[in-house]
Parts: C-alpha cells; structure tokens; sequence
C-alpha cells in the first residue's frame, strides 16, 4: 500500500477524532459531523488507490452508490421523532457489514495466524449480535412489536445458555476453523442478540442503541485487525471507547446503574407498579382557571415532558408561550436533561416548533428560579419534577436530580390520567394543595388554555 | 518496534482517544453524538470494499456487495441524520463560555 | 502498515491523549501537573541506558553516563519533588463531585 | 527486541497517561504521580533485557544511582518557595540529556536516513535550547541574578538573529552532516535559549518554565524517533502536548496573552509603572484599630496574596485566624487562581502553615460570599483584588476574573506602601473610603494585630 494511501487513512482518522470531539460541544457539533464525513470521503478516495484488486470494480461503485443513495433517502424522509430507531437501524447495518467481511475473510482462510483467526471469529459475533440486537431495538421504537419488556418463559436461562454455546463454538472455531461451525456460530449470535435486547423496555432502548453501537464499532476494530487496515482499528476502537463512555453516561443521566437497564429489572418494576392508583383527593380544574391563574401571572416556567411528545402539542405550546409573553408575562422552559424517551428530546421537539433556543433553560440555570415563580406549567411531565427522587430512597429514581418545581408557588400539571410516569411511581406533588391538575390530552388542553386565554 | 505491538500500542491510544474526547459531554448532545459515532463506525464500508474487489468467486463477491451496501447504508445515512439532528441545536453562546471559565 | 506510517500514527494519536488528558485541570494543580509532566520526559534516561551500552569508544561514554546522569536526576528527582508538593494539597472532597455533576 | 520488553514499555507508556490523567484532578494527583514513577521503574528495568550491548553495565548502573540519589535529596531538602526552580532545573537537564543521546547517535553516523536525521538534529536543537533556558530561569528565581527582565540593547534582533543562524546551521547540518558543524549548532542552540528566556520577568518564569517543558518533551519524542523506541516517543509527545496545553492554560489564568510573556512586554510596562506613587488620601490604621475591626465582625475574609509569601507570614495569619474562630468569628481564605507567583502558590504556602484544607475557598466559590461579609482582610495582594480587571479596559489584567472584594463592608489592606502589584498598575480600591490600610511588612503587622486582638 503505498505512502499516501496511508496518509489519507491517516488523516481520515485525525478527521474522525476531531469529529466526536465536535459532537462533544454543542458549539461545534455540526461542524465535527461534517469532519466526520469529510473523513470517510477521504478515506473512500483513497481505498481504491490502495492496489487493492480490480475485480468487481463496477459492482463496488454501484453498490456504494445505491447504499449512499437508500441512507440519504431514508435520513432525509424519517420524521425528527423516529430518528433514534433509525440510528439502531444504520448501527444494525454496520454490524452486518462488520461481520460478512469477517465471514468473507475466514472463507478466503484468513485465519492463517491464531491471532487473525481470533479476531475474525470476535468480529462475527459482535457484528451478528449488533445487527439481531439492532433490529429488534428498531422493531419496537417504531412500534411493529411491543416496546414493552418481553419476558419469555425462563428467559434469563435461555439467554445465558445461549451465551454459553456461542462461546464454545466461538473457542472451538478458533481451534478447528470450518465453514459449518461458522454458519452455526453466526445463528447463535444472531439469536443471542435478539435474546439480549427482547428483555429491555421500550424506553430504556436509547441505552442499548448505545450499547450496541460501541460493540460495532469494537467488531470493526477487530476486522482492521483482520484487513492490516490501521483506519479501521482506529476509527472502531474510538467508537467502542466513546460509545462505552457515552452508554455509562446516558445511564447515569437517567439515574440508575446499566445493568437494571439491560436486564430489564427496572422496566419490570414499572409495568406492575402503573396499574396502581390510590383514591386520594386532588385538586382538578379547567381550561379557564388555568388560563386565568397564567394570565394573571408575572413569571411562568414551562416544563414541558414525554406526554408533550406524546401529544404532539409542541406547536400548541409554542403558541400558549407567545401569548403570555404578548402579555407581558416572563416565560421561560425548563428542559430536564432526561425529559422525553431520548436525550435532547425536548430540545428537538420544542426545536421543531421554533421555539427560540436562549428560551430552552437547562436544569442547573433555571432550578434557583422556581422559587420565585408564580406558576409553573407541567406538560406531560412526571418523573422529572417528582420530589420523591430527593426524598424517597426506595425510589427507583432516587438521586436523580430533579427541577425545582415544588418551590414555585403553583404548579398546574397537564395529564390525562394519575397514571404515573416511566418510572412508575406515584408523584407526591400531584396530591400537593399548591397543585392544580387540567386532565386531558396536553393538545387538547393547551388548544383550551389558549382559547380561553384569547377572551381572558 | 513489532507491527502487532505497533497495532496494539495504536489500539490503546484510540481508547484513551475514544474516551477522554466524549466525556465532556452535555446530557443534550448524547443522542447527536451517539449518531454521529454510528456514521463513523460505517467506514468498515471500505473493509467491503476491499474484500470484494479481491474476490474471485461468485458467491463472496454477494457477500461482499452486500456488505459494501450494508456500509454504504451506515456511513452515508448515519452522518446525513447526525446533521439533520444536529439543525435543531443551534448553538448557544453560554454554555462554551461557562467551560472556558472552569 | 509500513512503520514509518505506524510511529506517525502513534504520535498523532499521543498528541491527542496528551491534550485531552489535562485539559480539564484545575488551576490550583498547573505546578503539580508541570512537575509530574516534567518527571514524565525524564524517561529519556532510557535512551541514555541505550547509547551508553552500545557504545564503544571512551569519549561516547562518558557523553552517554553524563546523559544517564541527567536523564536520572531529572526522572527520580522530578517523581520525588512532585509528591513532596502533592502532599500540600490533601483531596477536597468537593471539587471532583462537581465536577461529575456536569 | 522482544515482545516482552516492548509489552512492557508499552504498559510504562499507558501508566504515564494515567499518571497525566490523574495529576489533572485533585482527588487522584498523587496516586497519578505514584502511576507515573512505577511506569518509569517497568521501562527502566526492561531496557535491561532489550538486548542492548553489555558494554559499560557497571558505569551505567553507578550512573543511575548517582543520579537518582542527586534528584532525591534536592528534591528532599528543597524549600517549598524554592520549588518552582528545581523543577526548571530538572526540565533542564532532561532537555540537555536529550540533546547529549542525539549527539551521540550523530557520532555513530545515526543519520542514515534523511528522518532520522532530521529527528536529530531537532533533539539537539531543542533539548539545548531547553537546558540553557531552563539554567537561566533557574538562575532568575533563585536569585543567583536579576529576577527583573534583562534587556540587551537591541535584543530582539540579536535573538532573531541567532535563530536563524541556528535554523540555517540546522539545515545545513542535514544536507551535510559533519561534526564541528554539530558543535557551532549546539553553541548557537544554547546561545538562543539564554537569549529566549534573558528578557522575560521573573514573575512570568512559571509560564516559560511551562513552555521550555513542552519543548524537552518534544525533543524525547523526537530522540525516541532516533532510537526507534516507542516509549520514549509516546511519553515525550505527551509531555509536549499536555505542557502545551498547560502552558497556555497558565497565561490564561493570569488574563494575558503567552505572547507578551514572552516578549516581555507585559513586564517591562510593570517595570515603568512601579514608580508611579500618587498623593491621593487614603486612609490608614494603626494594629489596634485592625484588632477591633476584626475582634467585633461577625465574618471575616483573608485573602492572601504575593506579600504573604514575601513576608513568610502564613503561620501567624493562621495564628489570626485561630483567634478570631475562638470568638466566635467565621473566617475563611479566599483563594485567588493567580495569587502569589505560581499556581497554587497560596495553597501550598497556606498548607504549610497546617491551614486546614475546607477553610481555603477557591475563587467561584467564595466571590457571593463578599456582599455579607463585614471586613475581608487582604495580606498582601493586590492585583487579585483590584477592580481595574473588571473596568479598565487599557489595564494589564483587564479581563482577569478577581476576587470582589470590594462588595464587602471594610476592607483592610496590609502592604509596605503604596506601591502596585506584579502588573504594576494603581489599585482603585486602596482608594475607597471603605477601605483602611496598616502600613508595613505584613508578618510584623499581623503580630501586632494578633497581640491587640489577644488584649481587645
Ligand atoms: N430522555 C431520555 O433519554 C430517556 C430515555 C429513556 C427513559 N427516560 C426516562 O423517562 C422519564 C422522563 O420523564 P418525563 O417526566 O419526561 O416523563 P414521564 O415521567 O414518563 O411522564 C410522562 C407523563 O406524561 C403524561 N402523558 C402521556 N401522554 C400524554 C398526553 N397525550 N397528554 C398529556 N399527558 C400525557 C403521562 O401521564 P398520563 O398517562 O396520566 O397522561 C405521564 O405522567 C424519566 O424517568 C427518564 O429516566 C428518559
Ligand atoms: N500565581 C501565578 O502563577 C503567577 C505567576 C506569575 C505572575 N503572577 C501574577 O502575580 C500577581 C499576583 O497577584 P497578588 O495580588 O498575589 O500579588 P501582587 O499583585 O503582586 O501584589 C503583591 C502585594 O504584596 C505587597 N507586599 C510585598 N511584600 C510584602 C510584605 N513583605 N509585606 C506586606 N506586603 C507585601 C506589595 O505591596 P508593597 O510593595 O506596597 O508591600 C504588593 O502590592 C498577578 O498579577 C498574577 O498575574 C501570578
């Protein structure tokens, strides 16, 4: 490979660093995207003057380009609500792709050292197991099977058996490389996948997308291994180790440790705890008390939450705000970082709206401010504002920080229901006298919030 | 210096890479910069594309067609759905400036 | 790989860890940090080792033991004075949980 | 070489990063240091069995022990206000060690290959330049000569001068290596190091120090190159990177630019200005008063600075500071980033006094305390505490963020005279009609204060 075929793969990895090291800062994170892109472009380029052979080289360019042209389309078609299954999707896809050139590899008997044969049989695994695991994340974020935890008859067992068999036949494939074993080694991944992720609830999936996506990019590492390919080494190895340190935080974020989330404890607790609900007295009220109570206000905070998403009354909300502030009111909303079922959720669904962004205040900014705000608008919000992560230690979401909502002097939650949130535990404040509850769809509500406002 | 314990030393210095340059990052970024190390990992498309133009036999260079668009797939879409990610965040000017001062 | 490429790479990929590894560093530890990475280079004895016992003729060696000499003031001395300044400064148990806190 | 060895140089070279990564938080700095010494142990005893020659083993093994024995008992009997140039001293010598091993491979002919050569003559340019800049900043803090920036009469275009000469000899060495070429080179190296270091203020030394360790790290890196040893190149780039890094972290912590350091251009303007002595009123106290201010506060702030360590102060302030806790005052330090001459100099002066950790608050933290506090003391500071930063845009340290001093009640300063700070510029607050001054060095003020306080 000569010189500068090198320097390119080189200054292709140089690209991908810069690359997450720009997504790391929202100032320059589209600009570290468009370096991660120029990085595969040059790194594309220069593969085809690697003397690599010229067989099949009109098939290659189709091929890319079709790949190139289905990516685009599908990135360019999904609603912003479906990216994070289509992230599982693509990080699917490059598993398989990990793994076939590892399948390719052993077939062309690139096992001829132990420790190339071992990387190709690691490569496969993670590779199959990244791709099954992917699929089934997507399947349920995108709702064609149910994102609720599966839970299959003596599941744990099943699951560790065939963890089991994978590794035999993953060891005894190193010993005696023959293609049978392969084929039976790449099913037993396949299923391990689908066996990892069924147990996982819908909501904790962004975690796993995560989790699957540093076991790409370590499946891609071990297929640089096995090409002599340093690029690859590189840029699977900073994806593996970023993508470990980016599941730990996104796990940390929402405030319990990763292994409830992968072994679906948590999700389990939840599901039998949301039937749960106690005959205390609340207080309810409608559209134009609510309106009245905002109107009349001179500092609002709107924490919007998973139900705003849910409704799709972002817009709705977008124009209760501008009403208020036409009327003088100050109005600002607090984003918590693990509002909605993704990180940044809120972010880009009040983005979405337009809502301008110096209005979105993070958690740390806007927590001293309750205490000196009238009212406080929760839409479709829960675990995130429930004093219970400050006080209650059996609370599965103990320790997690919250915003400050019970400091305010009213809080009006918009719901549907007393149903608890994704944690599935009951919320103090709903039953707090300073609380007024609007039930109903948030869309609906907040149209009859608005109308009311109108004539207020 | 061995080429394997080149590779190895390369190897461990990516990791430190890996993890030192994400662990700064805002809650807000997470699910951008989880996609845009997905599109990354995509460059095992050139991996396809060296396993296929070697290939001699029918049925490796399907495998390997497949896995050039299975690739392609991953690296194109993945940085195209970053950045269309990435139009909703417009930047904010404060939350530099409050690293800097740390 | 052809070596040349794979010492560049390790040298890009070290310039990385080396930057990002201090770049969160309090203020209070600039001198400590300094000294430690002062220690750091002192490895340069090794060289001197290297040189000196490959060496053939009077006056390389004695180059090469004033090399080692330097090499392992620097090296022992620079570990040494950084723990004696290290010891001023008793962990505050403070600083680091704010720091996770971001 | 065998696997073993390199295996082991490559675990010396991961504890070095754990060793930086630990050195940069204040929980893990001192194991991070312990990291860093056991990763220099594995390399050392492993160049043993690398299959170098055996010539010379029992001067080799003599010279080590007579090494680290010098480095352990200047570093055992060092002052804690002499450390800053021992440290300058060791960089030095590794940069001088640096330069001798390229010496000696250009004498084996080490330059067969253009790189090579390349990476030797570097080593020698900059392990040289490193070693004399680093003497002459010893020299300069230890007082052994002027600490004040020394101008040569048309110094800057001697130094230009000698730079070129030197990147001419440089060049000219590669195209044709030849041995009293080498020596001329080395001369001008450690000609421009003096020359680089001469014109900068003692006070800046840190900051240079800083540098001239990036550059022996850089020569390690490079002299690894030579030597085809991996370790040498990973640790000496880190320390290259990091130190600059570091480096221009330190001069933003003292709110100017790494260029006017090191032009002098900032000291030399201190230099001018020290003389200017206005005769504004101000109002001054006698030990007495200060006791009764302080003995009948309710909150006190100590905020030490240059002065304190001048005066070696630090144990009767605590003294003070005893005092007052005894009386039911709460007293606290507040620590300015840049107080004093290198940082961290505060702390280190203030351990040293046995000032218990918690009492001692950092800058961020202690800046909303000001505004309820009824008299913050300041021993010896000045430029940390004056509000020119904040409002003088043509003052030196405008933009430096200081501690707000001037938000509480009263304010006293113990200073000799009038005289400005390390910027040399005028201090508004001494000024105020808050503010009291008791003239005098500050360890005999603080006696007396503390004898009045015991009699009040
Ligand atoms: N952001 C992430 O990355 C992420 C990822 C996975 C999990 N999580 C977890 O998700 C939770 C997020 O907290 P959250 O407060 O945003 O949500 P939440 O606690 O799940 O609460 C959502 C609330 O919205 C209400 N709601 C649902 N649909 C609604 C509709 N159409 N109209 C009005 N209200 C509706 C629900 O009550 P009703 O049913 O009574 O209407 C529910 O109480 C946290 O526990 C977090 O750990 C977050
Ligand atoms: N920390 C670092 O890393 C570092 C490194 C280099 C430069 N600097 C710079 O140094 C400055 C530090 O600020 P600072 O406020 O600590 O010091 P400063 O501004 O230099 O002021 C020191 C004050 O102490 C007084 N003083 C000196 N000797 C004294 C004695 N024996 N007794 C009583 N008072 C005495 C001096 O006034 P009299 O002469 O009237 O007594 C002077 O006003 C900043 O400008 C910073 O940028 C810091």
């Amino acid at each position: 490979m000569s010189v500068w075929v090198q320097l390119a793969y080189l200054i292709a990895a140089i690209l991908f660093i810069l690359a997450l090291k720009g997504l790391s800062s929202p100032k320059n994170a589209r600009n570290g995207n468009l370096l991660g892109a120029l990085g595969a472009l040059v790194a594309t380029v220069a593969v085809f003057f690697s003397g690599i052979g010229t067989n099949n080289l009109p098939v290659i360019l189709i091929a890319i380009a079709v790949g190139s042209v289905v990516g685009i389309i599908a990135s360019r078609r999904v609603k912003m609500t479906a990216m994070p299954q289509l992230v599982a999707l693509f990080n699917g896809v490059g598993g398989g792709a990990a793994a076939l050139i590892s399948v390719i590899e052993f077939l062309h008997g690139g096992g001829e050292s132990i420790p190339a044969l071992i990387a190709t049989v690691f490569t496969v695994v993670i590779g199959a197991i990244s791709f099954s695991g992917s699929i089934i994340t997507f399947l349920k974020l995108q709702e064609l099977m149910t994102s609720r935890p599966v839970v299959i008859p003596a599941g744990r067992w099943v699951t560790i058996l065939v963890a089991v068999l994978t590794v035999v036949a993953a060891v005894w494939l190193v010993i005696s490389p023959m293609t049978w074993l392969l084929i039976v080694l790449l099913v037993l991944a396949l299923f391990f996948g689908v066996l990892f992720v069924l147990p996982v609830g819908g909501a904790d999936v962004p975690i796993v997308i995560s989790l699957l996506n540093a076991f790409t990019g370590l499946s891609v590492a071990a297929s640089g291994y096995v090409l002599d390919n340093v690029l690859l080494i590189v840029a699977g190895t900073l994806v593996g180790a970023s993508g470990t340190v980016l599941t730990s935080l996104m796990a940390k974020a929402m405030g319990r440790p990763l292994t409830s989330t992968l072994f679906g404890a948590f999700s389990a607790k939840a599901v039998t705890a949301a039937g749960s609900g106690e005959d205390r007295p609340v207080r309810s009220a409608g559209p134009n008390d609510v309106a009245i109570m905002l109107g009349f206000a001179s500092k609002v905070i709107l924490v919007p939450g998973y139900g705003l998403a849910v409704a799709q009354a972002q817009s709705t909300l977008r124009e209760l705000a501008d009403l208020l502030t036409e009327r003088g009111v100050t109005v600002d909303y607090a984003i918590h970082p693990v509002a909605g079922r993704m990180p940044g959720h809120m972010n880009v669904l009040l983005a979405e709206a337009s809502v301008p962004y110096e209005q979105l205040k993070e958690m740390d900014e806007i927590n001293p401010e309750f205490s000196s705000t009238d009212v406080v608008l929760v839409v479709g919000a829960n675990d995130v504002v429930n004093p219970a992560a400050r006080s209650d230690k059996s609370a599965p979401i103990y320790g997690m920080p919250i915003l400050d909502v019970d400091a305010a002097h009213q809080v009006v939650f918009l719901k549907r229901s007393m149903r608890p949130g994704f944690a599935g535990i009951e919320n103090e404040l709903l039953f707090d006298p300073k609380t007024t509850l609007l039930f109903g769809d948030a869309k609906d509500s907040l149209t009859k919030v608005v109308a009311a406002l109108k004539t207020t | 210096m061995s080429p394997e314990i080149g590779l190895l030393t390369i190897f461990i210095l990516s990791i430190f890479v890996g993890f030192e340059v994400v662990s700064k990052v805002s809650t807000v970024l997470h699910t951008p910069l989880m996609s845009g190390a997905n599109a990354i990992h995509g460059i095992v498309l050139i991996g396809g594309i060296i396993v296929t133009a070697q290939s001699e036999s029918v049925g490796v260079t399907i495998l390997g067609v497949i896995a050039i668009l299975l690739g392609a797939i991953n690296l194109v879409g993945g940085f195209v759905v970053t950045d269309r990610m990435l139009e909703m965040f417009k930047p904010r000017a404060k939350t530099p400036a409050k690293e800097d001062s740390r």
